[in-house]
This record gives C-alpha cells, sequence and structure tokens, in this order.
C-alpha cells in the first residue's frame, strides 16, 4: 500500500504519455486502413524497425540521442521560465565548432575527442547565453529571438563549410568539413551498431538533471524562478544569474547533440544534415510531451526516434508510401499531446476517492 | 422578506478531501448575509459552487423557490447571481467602463458602442452613488476603484445576489468604510448581499444574519440581534480568544537606518521622496498610510528588490544599499511581502517549496549544494502544528491552500529565518482571527526578544494594536510620525488623507 | 559471401535494390534514376526495391539493411550517400555497390559520375551567342559548392563566345520555393535578361512562369523541359541519369561490370544539350537558331576532342 | 547591380502578402493565448486546395474559396486538439505541420498522380488587376497597381481585422480572452468559442496565404512549397505584437529586407551573410521595440481563489 502510493506520483509523468500511445495507435490504424494497408502487418514493420531486432533498436536509439539531449536542453530552459526556440541553431554551431576543433585543432585520442566535446558544448552554450543576454539586458523577447538566431547560426555554419573550411577531397560537392581522425570518434557501443556514447552521455544527462531538480539547491532555484520569477527574486535568487545559466546550459545541452553527431555518427560537420531530420523540433516535442521531466523526456526521445525509425522500416518493407507513414507518425504525435487521458485518470481517482468516504 | 436563495446540503470534495460538508444556507430579499469562518472552513469552496465554478459533489440550490444546477459562470449570471472574486477578474488593459460592460455590451450593429457604455457606467455609478471614473484604464485605479468596478459590474449585469469575498481585506480604513455603505445601500434598495469576512466588527455593523463555518461544516446560524463579536470568534475558532501578550520596555539601538532615499523613474514624481526612518532592536514601527503612497516601494527598497537613486540604507550598521537580495537577508532581514500571490508563493510550487525559499541556501538544510530534506520537513511541519495551517501534505500545490493558510505558511516561513529585522506587510490581509492573534502574538513575541518588526498595514487597528511608533506615509514621503501613547484613529487619519501633523495635533 | 548465396539463387530472379538519399519528390534527378532502374530490372529480370530515405542519417541505416537483407547489388546515389557508403561497403567487402553521381574508391564499389559541367558549359555558350540584350541570368537553388558545376561553368561558357555578356546569378536558398525562383527570375528580367537559366531544382518552374509571362527566355534542367512551353523554354541541360542506371543494371546482368570509376561526359552522352546533342520533339526557337546551334556543336566537338578542356570547378 | 529600385518594391508587395496574411492569423491565435507554429503546414494546405479546387473547378474564385475552406479544417483539428483536449499547442502545431507535408504530397501523388510538383500551363492563376488611374501614375502606379486581388485584400484584412479587434464586441471578447482568460470565464464569456472563432478566422488567413502563394505568386504546386514561410509569418506577428497595424509593419520590414538582401547578392558579400540579412535586422527591429506592448507578468500569478 504504501509503495503503491509513493509509486504513483513517480509514475504519473510517464503514465499519461503510455495511455495516450494506445489511442494515437487507435487512430494511426484507422489512417493505415484508410490509406487500405493491413493494419497489423504495417504496425509489425513498424515495429520491427524500431525495435525488431537488436541492429534495429540500436539505431533507434542512435536516432534518439540527440533528439534527447536537445529536449533536455528545451526542458532545462522551460523549467527556468524561458522559451528557448533555439535549439537548431545552438546544435549546429555547436557541431560544426566540434567538427572544426577536431579538424583543425592539434593532438588525438582521448584527450582531443574530450576538447572537441567542450568546444561543442560551449559554442552551443554561448550562442544561446547570448540570446539570454539580450532578454536580460535589452528586454529583446528570447522566443523570437532564439528563433532568429537559428537562421543566423544555420546560414553562418553553412557559410563555414561552403567556403573557408570546405572540404576540398573526394568530389567536393558537398558543403562539409574534413572527415575527423578517427581517434575523436565516439566509440560505438557495439561493434557494427549505430549506437554510440552519446546514447550514454545523453542517459547520464537525464538522469543527473533528474537528481539536480530533485535534490539541489540550483535546480530549485531554477525551478521556482520558472514558476514565479517574482516569488524567486524575492526570495533572494538571482533572476539574471539563474536564466543565465539555465540558458547556457540549455544551449550547451544541444551544441552537445550536434557534438555527438559529429562525433558519433557523421565524423564531419554537413551543412544541412542536422537541421533536415527537424532534430530540433523533435527534441521540443519530446519535451514538451514529457512535461520537462528529465526521465520523461528520455523516454519519449524514445518514443520519437522509434516512430521514425519504424517509419522507415515501413517504407522498406511495406507497400505504405513513405507520405503515409508521415502521416501515421503525426496523427500518433498528435494524439499522444492529447490530455484526455489524463483528465479521466483525474475522474477516475476522484470517483474512487468518494466510493471510499461514502 | 422573501426567501430568493437556499443552498442546502452542499457537499465539495477535493479527492478524498472534503472541503465543504452538507452545508445549508438561505438568502432573503433585502438582506446582508455574513458567511464567516476559519481559514479553509470552505467559504470560497462553497460560493464558487454557488457561482457555477465548481460543481457541487452533491446538494441542491433553489433560486425564488426553483431548482437549478449550475454548469458555468454564465449560468449563475443568467440567475442574477454576481460574484466580487478575493482577487479581482478585471482585465488590466481595458477601462473601467469596458471592464464592467464586457459580457453585455451596448452594441450597434455589432460594432462595440464605447460611449454608450461610459454613458450607462455613468448612470450606474449614479444610481449606485459607487465613485468609479469610467474610462480610467483598470491598471491605473487604486484597489478600491478596481473593487467598485467589480461591484458595479455585477450590478450591471442585473444582478440580485451578490456575493462578496473578502471584499475589506485590500481596502484602506476609508475605503472600508465606503464598502460597507455601499453594502448596506445595495441590500435596501432589495439586493441579497453574501458577505465574507474576516472583520467581526465589520460583520456585526452590516450584517443581517451570519452563517459560521468550522471545517468545512455549519457551526452556528445566527441573527445580528443574537450575538457579539466575541461569541462569532468562539464559534469560529472553537475557543476563547485572549489578550495580547503585555509588552516589555525595551530600549534598543538602531538596527535599520535609512537615511535621504530617493526612488525615482524616468522624470516621473518621485516615488520615494527623502525618507529617512530608524527603526529599533525591540521596537515594532508601523507604517501607516492608504495604499499606493510609496509603501511598497519603500519595502522593496530596504529588501533589495529595487534600487534607489539617493540615499542610504544601514542594516546592523551595514551599508545595504543597492545590494542584492541575498545579501540582505544574510545580514539579517526577513520580509513577509504584502501580495501574497505575487511575491510571496508560485502557485505550482509545492508546499514544502514554498516553505523552503530562502532557506534553501542556510548549511543546516544544504550540504554541497544538496538539498537536505528531512530536517527541513521537520521545520515546515512544526510550522504547520504551531500556525494550524490546513494542507493536504507537504506536496499539495501553494495555489490550492484557501488564501490565508497561504499567508499563514509565509508568515511561519519569514518568522522562522529568526532575523534581527522583520518587514511584516500586511502580515494578516486574508487571515482569520485566530491566525490572526497567533501572527500578532508572534510579532510581539519577536519584539520582546529585543527583535525588531517594521510593520506595514493598511489596517489601522493592526497598526494601532501593535506599533511602538508610527509614521504615516503619504506621496513617498513620511507625513508624520507618533507614539504608541499619543497615537489616535483620527490623528493618523488626517496625516494618511495628507493633513499636516499640526491639524492632527489639535 | 555474395557468390554462395548467388549459386543458391540461381533460379530466383536476383534482387537489386536501388537506396535513394531523399525522397523522390521534387527532384526529376531520381524520378528519371528510379525509372531507369525499374526499366532494366524489368528487362534484365530483377527483383528491384526501390527505398527512400526520409533524411540524411536514413541513408546509411537504409544501406546497411539492404546489406542484411541480402540484395546482389546495391545502386545508391549523390554526394550525400558518399561517408554512408564509404562505411558500409568498407565494412562489407563481398557485397557489391554502384554510386550514382559521385566517387567512392573502395574496391566493391562501381562510381557512375556525370561531368555536368561540359553542358552548362555549352548552355551557357549558346546563352552568350543567343542574347540580344548582353544580359544574361541564372537563378540557381543554393549557394553551395555543388552548385558551382552549373554556375561556374556557365558563366565559362557564356564568356568564351561572348565576353561582354553581363551575367547575373541570385540563389534561391532552398530546393523547393518556387514563388522565389519566379521573383528572382522577374529581378533578372527588369535587369535587362533576355534570357535566363533555371538551376533551381523544383523552382525552375517559377523561373518558367516569370519567362511566360515577361516573355524572356529560359532553359531548364536534366531532362527536356522545352516541351513544357516551348515559345519560351528554348533549351534543356540534361542528365542521363536513367540511362545511367539502365546501363549500370544491364552491365550487372551482362557481367561486363566492375568496380572503379565511370564517367559520363558530352563524349559518354551521359549529359547534354537540346538540339546540340540531342533531339527534341519541339521544334528550334529562333531565339537560338540554327547558326548558334551549329556554333555550339562545334564547342561540343571540341569538347569531345579533348581540344578543349572545361574545368571542372569543384576541382581546384 | 543597383541596390534600390522599383522592381524592388513592388516584389517586396508581393512576396509578403502571403506572410502578412498568415502573420494576421498567427495574431488572432496569439489574441486568444495559442502560439500557433502550425501556421506553415495551414499555408501548405492552402497552397495545394487551392491548385485542387482550380483544377476541379475551373474557377479561380472558387479554388481560393476551397483552399480558405480546407485551412479552416486543419485549423479546427489545430482548435479541437488544444482547447477540447488541452493538448500542448507547440507539438499540436508542429504535428499539424508535419501531417500537412505527408498529406499534401500524398494527396499530389493520388489526385495529379505526380511526385514534386503539379505544373499545368494552360492553369489559370489569380488575375492582376490594373488599378485604373493609379496604374499611370509614374513611380506609384508601378508600385501599388498590377497584383493579385489577394495582395490588396490582405493590406484590407488586416485593416478589417483591426477594427474588428478594435471596435466590435465580438473582436473586444476575443481581446478579452487573451489578456485574462480566467476572468473572461468568470463573467461567463464563451472563452472556447471565442478560441475556436479566432483559430477559425487564423485558418482562413492562413488558406489565402496559400492560395496567394500557389495560385498568384506561382501557378502550381509544389511539394512543401511554403519553404519557411509560416515560420517567418510567426515571427512577424510576434515583432507585429499581435497588432494588425503592427504586422503590417513587421511583415513589410521582413519582406522588405529579404528584397534587399537579393540584391546584395550581386555583391561580393557571401550569399550566406546576405541571406541573414532580414534575421538580423529583425533582431534589431525588436531590440528597438523592446519597451513597448510587453504585457505584465504579474497577470500569471493571479489565483482563482
Ligand atoms: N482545487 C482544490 N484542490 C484541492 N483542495 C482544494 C482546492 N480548492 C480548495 N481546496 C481546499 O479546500 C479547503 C477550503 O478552501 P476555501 O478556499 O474554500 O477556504 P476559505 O474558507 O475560502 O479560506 P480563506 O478564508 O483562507 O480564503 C482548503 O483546505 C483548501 O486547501
Ligand atoms: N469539434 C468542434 N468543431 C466545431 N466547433 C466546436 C467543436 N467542439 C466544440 N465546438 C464549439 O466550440 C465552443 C466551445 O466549446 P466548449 O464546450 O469547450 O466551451 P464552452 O462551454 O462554450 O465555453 P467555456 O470554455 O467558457 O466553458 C462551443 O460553442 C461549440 O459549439
Ligand atoms: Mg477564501
Ligand atoms: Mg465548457
Amino acid at each position: 500500500m504504501k509503495v503503491k502510493t509513493s509509486l504513483i506520483p513517480l509514475l504519473r509523468p510517464l503514465l499519461q504519455p503510455f495511455i495516450a500511445i494506445l489511442i494515437g495507435l487507435i487512430t494511426g490504424a484507422i489512417a493505415i486502413s484508410i490509406a487500405g494497408e493491413p493494419v497489423l502487418a504495417s504496425y509489425k514493420e513498424m515495429w520491427n524497425g524500431a525495435f525488431g531486432n537488436f541492429y534495429f533498436l540500436t539505431s533507434t536509439l542512435a536516432r534518439a540521442t540527440p533528439i534527447m539531449l536537445i529536449g533536455l536542453g528545451v526542458a532545462l530552459a522551460f523549467r527556468a521560465g524561458v522559451f528557448n526556440l533555439g535549439a537548431e541553431g545552438q546544435m549546429v554551431l555547436g557541431a560544426v565548432s566540434a567538427a572544426l576543433a577536431g579538424v583543425y585543432l592539434p593532438g588525438s585520442g582521448i584527450g582531443k575527442m574530450i576538447l572537441v566535446l567542450l568546444v561543442g558544448i560551449i559554442a552551443g552554450g554561448l550562442w544561446s547565453l547570448f540570446a539570454g543576454w539580450l532578454e536580460a539586458k535589452f528586454k529583446v523577447q528570447l522566443l523570437i529571438s532564439t528563433l532568429l538566431l537559428n537562421y543566423i547560426a544555420v546560414l553562418f555554419a553553412s557559410y563555414l563549410v561552403s567556403d573557408p573550411f570546405q572540404d576540398k577531397t573526394g568530389s567536393a560537392a558537398l558543403a562539409q568539413t574534413a572527415m575527423l581522425d578517427q581517434s575523436v570518434w565516439l566509440p560505438k557501443l557495439f561493434q557494427g551498431m549505430s549506437v554510440h556514447w552519446g546514447f550514454v552521455i545523453a542517459v547520464a544527462a537525464a538522469l543527473i538533471m533528474y537528481i539536480i531538480f530533485r535534490t539541489t539547491s540550483a535546480g530549485y532555484e531554477v525551478k521556482m524562478l520558472g514558476f514565479n520569477p517574482f516569488f524567486a527574486s524575492y526570495g533572494g535568487v538571482n533572476k539574471i544569474k539563474v536564466m543565465l545559466t539555465s540558458m547556457f546550459i540549455s544551449g550547451a545541452l544541444s551544441g552537445l547533440a550536434g557534438t555527438v553527431e559529429v562525433l558519433g555518427t557523421q565524423y564531419r560537420f554537413v551543412d544541412g544534415a542536422l537541421t533536415g531530420p527537424g532534430l530540433a523540433w523533435t527534441g521540443l516535442m519530446a519535451t514538451l510531451l514529457a512535461n520537462s521531466h528529465p526521465i520523461g523526456t528520455a523516454v519519449t526521445s524514445i518514443f520519437l526516434a522509434a516512430l521514425e525509425t519504424g517509419a522507415m522500416g515501413l517504407e522498406r518493407n511495406t507497400q505504405v508510401p513513405l507520405e503515409v507513414s508521415s502521416i501515421i507518425q503525426s496523427v500518433l504525435i498528435l494524439f499522444i499531446s492529447a490530455k484526455i487521458t489524463l483528465k479521466w485518470w483525474k475522474r477516475k481517482s476522484k470517483a474512487g476517492g468518494s466510493n471510499g468516504t461514502i | 422578506m422573501t426567501t430568493r436563495l437556499e443552498m442546502k446540503n452542499m457537499t465539495k470534495m477535493y479527492g478524498s478531501f472534503i472541503a465543504n460538508d452538507t452545508i445549508s444556507l438561505s438568502l432573503k430579499a433585502g438582506e446582508v448575509h455574513a458567511v464567516v469562518g476559519e481559514n479553509g472552513a470552505g467559504k470560497t469552496t462553497l460560493m464558487r459552487m454557488l457561482y457555477g465554478m465548481e460543481r457541487p459533489t452533491s446538494g441542491e440550490i433553489f433560486i425564488d423557490g426553483k431548482r437549478v444546477a449550475f454548469t458555468n459562470p454564465n449560468d449563475a449570471i443568467k440567475n442574477r447571481i454576481g460574484m466580487v472574486h478575493q482577487h479581482f477578474m478585471l482585465f488590466p488593459d481595458f477601462t473601467a467602463a469596458e471592464n464592467i460592460v464586457i459580457g453585455h455590451e451596448p452594441k450597434q450593429a455589432g460594432f462595440f458602442n464605447r460611449k454608450k457604455a461610459t454613458e450607462l457606467v455613468q448612470e450606474l455609478v449614479e444610481t449606485y452613488q459607487i465613485p468609479v471614473r469610467p474610462n480610467a484604464k483598470t491598471a491605473n485605479c487604486s484597489i478600491g476603484e478596481q473593487q467598485r468596478i467589480e461591484i458595479l459590474k455585477v450590478l450591471y449585469q442585473g444582478a440580485d445576489i451578490i456575493i462578496l469575498d473578502e471584499p475589506s481585506a485590500v481596502l484602506t480604513p476609508i475605503e472600508v468604510k465606503g464598502l460597507l455603505k455601499t453594502i448596506r445601500q445595495l441590500a435596501d434598495q432589495g439586493k441579497s448581499i453574501i458577505l465574507i469576512t474576516h472583520k467581526l466588527r465589520e460583520v456585526m455593523e452590516v450584517a443581517d444574519s451570519i452563517t459560521v463555518l468550522r471545517n468545512g461544516k455549519v457551526t452556528g446560524n445566527v441573527t445580528k440581534e443574537q450575538t457579539s463579536v466575541d461569541e462569532l470568534a468562539k464559534l469560529m475558532v472553537g475557543r476563547e480568544l485572549h489578550d495580547l501578550t503585555e509588552r516589555v520596555q525595551m530600549n534598543g539601538e538602531a538596527i535599520l537606518e535609512i537615511k535621504n532615499v530617493t526612488v525615482q523613474e524616468k522624470d516621473n514624481k518621485p516615488l520615494l521622496d527623502d525618507i529617512s526612518l530608524n527603526v529599533n532592536r525591540g521596537e515594532i514601527v508601523g507604517i501607516a498610510g492608504v495604499s499606493g503612497n510609496g509603501q511598497s516601494e519603500l519595502l522593496q527598497v530596504i529588501s533589495g528588490l529595487r534600487s534607489v537613486k539617493k540615499g542610504s540604507i544601514h542594516l546592523d550598521g551595514k551599508d545595504m544599499t543597492n545590494q542584492s537580495v541575498l545579501s540582505i537577508r544574510d545580514a539579517g532581514l526577513s520580509h513577509i511581502p504584502e501580495d501574497r500571490y505575487l511575491w510571496g508563493a508560485a502557485k505550482q510550487a509545492t508546499v514544502e517549496e514554498t516553505g523552503l525559499m530562502g532557506y534553501h541556501k542556510k548549511p543546516q538544510y544544504r550540504s554541497y549544494s544538496f538539498l537536505r530534506k528531512a530536517p527541513f520537513r521537520k521545520l515546515v511541519n512544526s510550522w504547520i502544528e504551531k500556525f494550524e495551517i490546513k494542507a493536504g501534505s507537504l506536496e499539495e500545490k501553494a495555489g490550492n491552500l484557501s488564501g490565508g493558510n497561504l499567508q499563514k505558511l509565509i508568515v511561519a516561513r519569514e518568522l522562522g529565518h529568526e532575523t534581527p529585522i522583520l518587514i511584516a506587510a500586511e502580515p494578516t490581509r486574508g487571515v482569520d482571527i485566530g491566525a490572526m492573534e497567533y501572527i500578532h502574538e508572534a510579532l510581539i513575541e519577536k519584539r520582546n526578544k529585543g527583535e525588531a518588526v517594521l510593520l506595514v498595514s493598511s489596517e489601522l487597528s493592526e497598526i494601532m494594536a501593535l506599533s511602538d511608533r508610527i509614521l504615516v506615509m503619504y506621496e513617498g514621503e513620511i507625513a508624520g510620525e507618533m507614539d504608541r501613547q499619543n497615537a489616535t484613529e483620527e490623528a493618523i487619519s488626517v496625516l494618511m488623507a495628507g493633513g499636516n501633523q499640526h491639524e492632527s495635533k489639535n | 559471401t555474395s557468390n554462395s548465396a548467388g549459386d543458391q539463387k540461381e533460379e530466383k530472379a536476383k534482387k537489386i535494390a536501388l537506396v535513394l538519399p531523399e525522397k523522390i519528390g521534387v527532384n526529376p534527378f531520381f524520378q528519371q534514376m528510379d525509372d531507369g532502374a525499374k526499366e532494366a530490372a524489368e528487362e534484365f529480370g530483377f527483383e528491384l526495391k526501390t527505398i527512400e530515405s526520409t533524411d540524411h542519417s536514413a541513408i546509411e541505416e537504409n544501406l546497411r539493411v539492404a546489406v542484411a537483407e541480402g540484395y546482389d547489388l546495391i545502386i545508391t546515389s549523390s554526394f550525400e550517400s558518399e561517408d554512408a557508403l564509404k562505411k558500409v561497403a568498407g565494412e562489407n567487402p563481398d557485397q557489391q555497390f554502384a554510386i550514382i553521381d559521385t566517387t567512392v574508391d573502395l574496391p566493391n564499389v562501381r562510381s557512375v559520375n556525370f561531368r555536368e559541367h561540359e553542358a552548362a558549359y555549352l548552355l551557357g555558350a549558346a546563352a552568350g551567342l543567343s542574347t540580344k540584350t548582353n544580359t544574361v541570368g541564372m537563378v540557381a537553388a543554393m549557394d553551395i559548392p555543388l552548385l558551382k558545376k552549373w554556375t561556374v561553368a556557365f558563366e565559362e561558357g557564356l564568356k568564351a563566345t561572348n565576353p561582354d555578356a553581363e551575367y547575373i546569378v541570385n540563389y534561391v536558398g532552398s530546393f523547393d520555393d518556387p514563388a522565389k525562383a519566379k521573383e528572382l527570375a522577374l529581378l533578372q528580367a527588369s535587369k535587362g535578361a533576355d534570357f535566363i537559366a533555371g538551376a533551381a531544382a523544383v523552382g525552375d518552374l517559377g523561373v518558367f512562369e516569370a519567362a511566360e509571362e515577361k516573355g524572356f527566355y529560359t532553359a531548364g534542367q536534366d531532362i527536356d523541359r522545352t516541351e513544357l512551353d516551348p515559345e519560351h523554354i528554348v533549351l534543356s541541360q540534361l542528365k542521363g541519369t536513367d540511362a545511367v542506371a539502365y546501363e549500370t543494371i544491364k552491365a550487372f546482368s551482362e557481367g561486363t561490370y566492375e568496380p572503379g570509376v565511370v564517367a559520363y561526359g558530352l563524349k559518354e552522352e551521359g549529359v547534354g544539350l537540346t538540339y546540340v546533342t540531342h533531339e527534341s520533339e519541339t521544334p528550334l526557337s529562333d531565339f537560338v537558331g540554327q547558326e548558334v546551334i551549329d556554333q555550339v556543336i562545334a564547342i561540343k566537338e571540341d569538347i569531345v576532342s579533348g581540344k578543349l578542356e572545361v574545368k571542372n570547378p569543384l576541382e581546384n | 547591380m543597383e541596390l534600390f529600385d522599383l522592381t524592388l518594391l513592388s516584389s517586396t508587395i508581393r512576396m509578403v502578402t502571403p506572410i502578412l496574411l498568415a502573420a494576421l492569423g498567427g495574431a488572432l491565435c496569439a489574441r486568444v493565448g495559442l502560439f500557433n507554429v502550425g501556421l506553415e503546414g495551414l499555408i501548405l494546405i492552402g497552397a495545394f486546395s487551392a491548385i485542387v479546387g482550380n483544377h476541379v473547378t475551373g474557377s479561380v474564385f472558387l479554388a481560393v474559396v476551397f483552399a480558405a475552406f480546407m485551412s479552416l479544417l486543419f485549423s479546427m483539428l489545430f482548435a479541437f486538439m488544444t482547447i477540447n483536449l488541452k493538448a500542448n499547442d507547440i507539438v499540436v502545431g508542429v504535428a499539424i505541420n508535419f501531417l500537412a507535408l505527408g498529406l499534401t504530397t500524398f494527396a499530389l501523388r493520388t489526385i495529379f498522380d505526380v511526385k514534386g510538383a503539379y505544373y499545368d500551363k494552360n492553369m489559370q492563376g489569380l488575375p492582376k488587376w490594373d488599378i485604373p488611374v493609379i496604374e499611370d501614375i509614374p513611380v506609384i502606379g508601378s508600385l501599388v497597381s498590377g497584383h493579385s486581388p489577394l495582395v490588396y485584400l490582405s493590406f484590407l484584412i488586416a485593416i478589417l481585422l483591426y477594427i474588428f479587434l478594435y471596435r466590435t464586441v465580438t473582436g473586444f471578447r476575443v481581446l478579452s480572452v487573451g489578456m485574462n482568460p480566467v476572468a473572461a470565464r468568470s463573467i461567463g464569456l464563451k472563452v472556447g468559442s471565442l478560441q475556436y472563432m479566432a483559430i477559425a478566422l487564423s485558418g482562413i488567413l492562413c488558406g489565402l496565404a496559400g492560395a496567394q502563394l500557389s495560385l498568384g505568386q506561382v501557378t502550381m504546386f509544389t511539394e512543401g512549397m511554403t519553404a519557411g514561410r509560416g515560420f517567418i509569418a510567426l515571427v512577424a506577428t510576434m515583432l507585429g505584437q499581435s497588432h494588425p497595424i503592427g504586422i503590417i509593419g513587421s511583415s513589410l520590414l521582413f519582406g522588405f529586407m529579404d528584397a534587399m538582401s537579393i540584391r546584395l547578392q550581386g555583391f561580393s558579400l557571401p550569399t550566406q551573410f546576405t541571406q541573414m540579412l532580414p534575421y538580423a535586422i529583425t533582431i534589431i527591429a525588436m531590440f528597438l521595440l523592446r519597451d513597448r506592448g510587453m504585457g505584465s507578468q504579474q497577470g500569471n500569478q493571479q489565483s482563482g481563489r
């Protein structure tokens, strides 16, 4: 009994998305049957594409890695009460800085790998900090400035790799940096599988964030600032400092997301490779679906990644056209975002409560 | 008089918590019916059900003998019920007239006839003798005027039953007088009024009948003639009230010294104009004044939330001018803020988190930046016990606490800092008399320990009861100062209204 | 290994996978490749599976899965797949791969390249000879290295035949924005350009529309677009991705398939220009005229014979 | 190349129309407290439906109506999810963007049997209106005259929207919902209905934006042809502080800077830098506007008790 009552509040943030997935799947099934395809078989292919065997599982996790890191970054900013829509720019700047550091800085091996990671983290963090500074110093609304700074960062990165730092070897057709030296690559977790150490970093980041918010005074300050900035400053929280720190770390996590993509998957910065898949928006969705809960964000990131790898599997192995799988994806997301289940949950528990006392 | 409203066996449950337990109440035309009770007794909850904002778990409502069921405020409004909420429901960027007519706007072919609205409001102002400037932007109106806007709004909507939830809590004494007059007038014109308040003197002045709630149950239903302030208090609190503790003579040195402080925004009129004052150890200094005369700014300046342009602030001999909130708190200041929802708490934070503010960096409750929850929980639980704070659990959201209970939590938190000086701004706003007694006791106790309190209150009786010395603020200046012995309500009122000290002495 | 697998599946149809780096979507380039591959598969009795990649990181994924599912030949395409193919082909030395439109130097990969710059040079030359206002424009998709094969080579051709011509180039900033491409074309027209070439992927449609509205002349890409609006679309730079896909599968079927680099330029008729290297259904516009075509044909002959070398702008 | 000329301005006006229309839609959503990042998808639906409508009915007018209707339908999905199912508005917006891209691509294939783009040379786009007298005025004529009806309509709508919000009763109520939804509910306003109405209008506006894109600026549909205009509209909404006249200003500023950046391509600056111009200028504009319209945060901390 005791255990149960203490588990429920802990599980509640996770429970809601799970029940909602069910409703999403039912809706997705309708979409598939409208497309004239067998529902069960299609879902089976989707499942296989995402988790079907160890290989697919690891590719799902590899895909979830940047989403998770971005999601955590966005979640942190949310917690501090600011809306950081700049994950894309922060990620791209982190990635391009890391790639350039990896190619042009001297040294090799694990020391350099850490250095490169730091460069990526700092670049992303500083870009985000810049938006925070504009807000703190000049009251330039963060919501808009971060959105705008994305374009600037992406264009700037594109300039860097299509002109001064372009890889001139090979076909030289692509705007990209040179390939990184193998010694700075993030090792794969399993031979021949796509998931790399970045995933471990991301999961660790989620756990650390969870612990920070639950148990530290810094986490407490961020949380209170997000809840009510007046209350926080009244209580002696340095509003500007906490906001700027949160923005820095938020951007740093996005920068890290870009960096692990470079170090763990692509081994170089390729113009457009990070923006194309819409990682930033997916990360944002992961956060929002999980209500900015760090562990929840980790879970929803994997889920959203699975939807994507699942859709690839669907595309590879069935006649369901690519577009339909993206329709199914969005329908699923749409329904999972709905709060229907939470309402039901509440009503149920209320009814249960009154029965108990009558 | 005919019975206009009947509520029968109203029950409201939040989860397994019973906020209202089979409450019945009836209201006649032209009657003022007071509902009193401790914080968290369920007064607001009862009214929210009557106004369609909450659905009763069980119970029945009859209007003019007809059974009704409300699903939203619109249903209540249609049945001629109006409510003035404890926290106003106004649109800050709209004018008074716009706020009053919204929902039933005068229109011409779909266009909003603002001129007509102004006229209608002006008419209302005259009919009911409730002064409001129709074209003033609401954000720029005083609290009193905002409340009058709220009252005019329900009158405009044609309400016959008007619910007022703690209407006097935020008003100045003069405004309260005006309000009570208005209430009486409205009743005489045939309106029925439900008045929720903690101020029993007001109840005795204006109410015809009274319902007393405790722990969600009715503990008394009396007419004014049958009862007295003391009896009501006993019904509410369930015990007798005591007199305040004796105050021991103290002659402490200055702990807070404010010299020539000026605050000015751009080229506007200064908000604080060359203010100097001292607070000594073992002393309660009361600041009286109509709200909006610089009290808020003064407190913000002292606590570090606002910077000064000129002048200095010394705390315990250290220069604290324009220092951060944190360093001022560390130097020995705690602060009960005037607006509990804006400054004092975060609605989404839990009770525990709300209590933790200011403690989260203290070594007793933190080791290596990790919070030590166990000792802190013990502390919060001791507050809850001492001040009888009604909270489901430490995990309850602060926003779900009743107004008074949240206030008690904040007071307990700030007293708990045990600093040499405490700023207490409206410390008992919205707090029931039992709790008010506790809080007053605690402040005196603090004084008697040789610590200092700077009390700001719009409640003259509170100032008079607690202060050793009384300052009156008017338009950003200190208009006068007097000792406990020679202070009279009349003298203070004159200063508050902008008269000078000589006039008041006469 | 693939050999033993091949032996066992003697009677079964061999399987070929075409892993595209993008959705077929807006790019006729991939559509053609798919068509060519389908035609060849049908003709030579292969089972063909086309896999479109949803985004950059899906490419590697799809290649790996194709390897795991035991296709006999895996064809992929374009620079976007370069890295992914290097990894996957390196790890699977027994699997046969082909990549179209870029080079991957591995023993089990056949690289099939185009020299688009040769065709762009011809188009530029034709524009230089045809223009009456001495102002020629090009609307390109993005300012990225790859497109220099079009923009730079075009300019060289233009200057070669008409040194005084003014050359305006504008970038849409995206591959899928015909509305902006049209605005850019209108702008160039207002600057006096009477010939504006489209190199903006699907944005070319916007350029064509502008041409129809303002009455200037234009050219399309990859396939013969002149049929769309013979009056204004007077030329088309051609790229035979279908033929190349077809040839690759044909070679695989006939056993002449071998790894290494194959490049298709004007000489191999992998790229070209309407009227110059390929016939067109539409009659030649007077704006260009047979005389110009004849001159351009001469230039083409020089390139084919090696007398004239068109530099690949991507190689410095 | 000259930096400044008339075609620049007239092209600005044309290019800005879809952004302006969508930004006005975004403002309506913002006014009822919803942040609609789904503008991009709604425009795309409009652009596609306009082409389908034209193809099926052969009437440009009906095509525009059909576009508005289809975007309206999808905006109702947004409304239903956010208002009735209390879903997060940003998630729903992003999902709608995905959905719109998938659906239009799929429908392009099923209806027209083409991939990538649908282009029919014989399809009639929106007419260009030459305004009689103005047309002959030297500078202004070429600027103001000769645009599609939707261009004129968009500016007219902005003004009508201004009148709606600040002069009519319903508009007044819409404003109140965004300012303080708790208070609006407490006086019995139908908050849900007002939100539905605002979102519906925003859907119609996005539909018109799409129609202007696919029938006004060009006459074709290509996959993802909105190319980020919805997001620019979002920025214009915020920069214009959700005020119709402000949005005219912010959209024009953005359009003008965009047109400028094209001119700058002729100079030796790398294209990436010229392309940054509109965004950088917008940030600077925000910096200059910073003290205005920052609604007080205090409202959020009000209690319902
Ligand atoms: N939404 C809610 N969820 C859970 N508990 C609630 C909720 N709203 C009110 N309560 C609880 O119901 C009880 C009654 O609250 P109510 O606001 O009616 O008190 P009140 O008599 O108005 O007190 P006060 O005088 O302090 O305003 C309180 O204990 C409060 O914590
Ligand atoms: N799926 C739908 N499609 C179109 N209109 C709808 C849909 N669902 C609800 N509406 C309309 O939206 C309005 C709002 O519905 P809802 O019940 O959420 O709010 P309400 O009760 O009218 O107002 P309040 O939110 O103030 O309680 C209703 O007037 C209804 O007509
Ligand atoms: Mg109350
Ligand atoms: Mg409702």
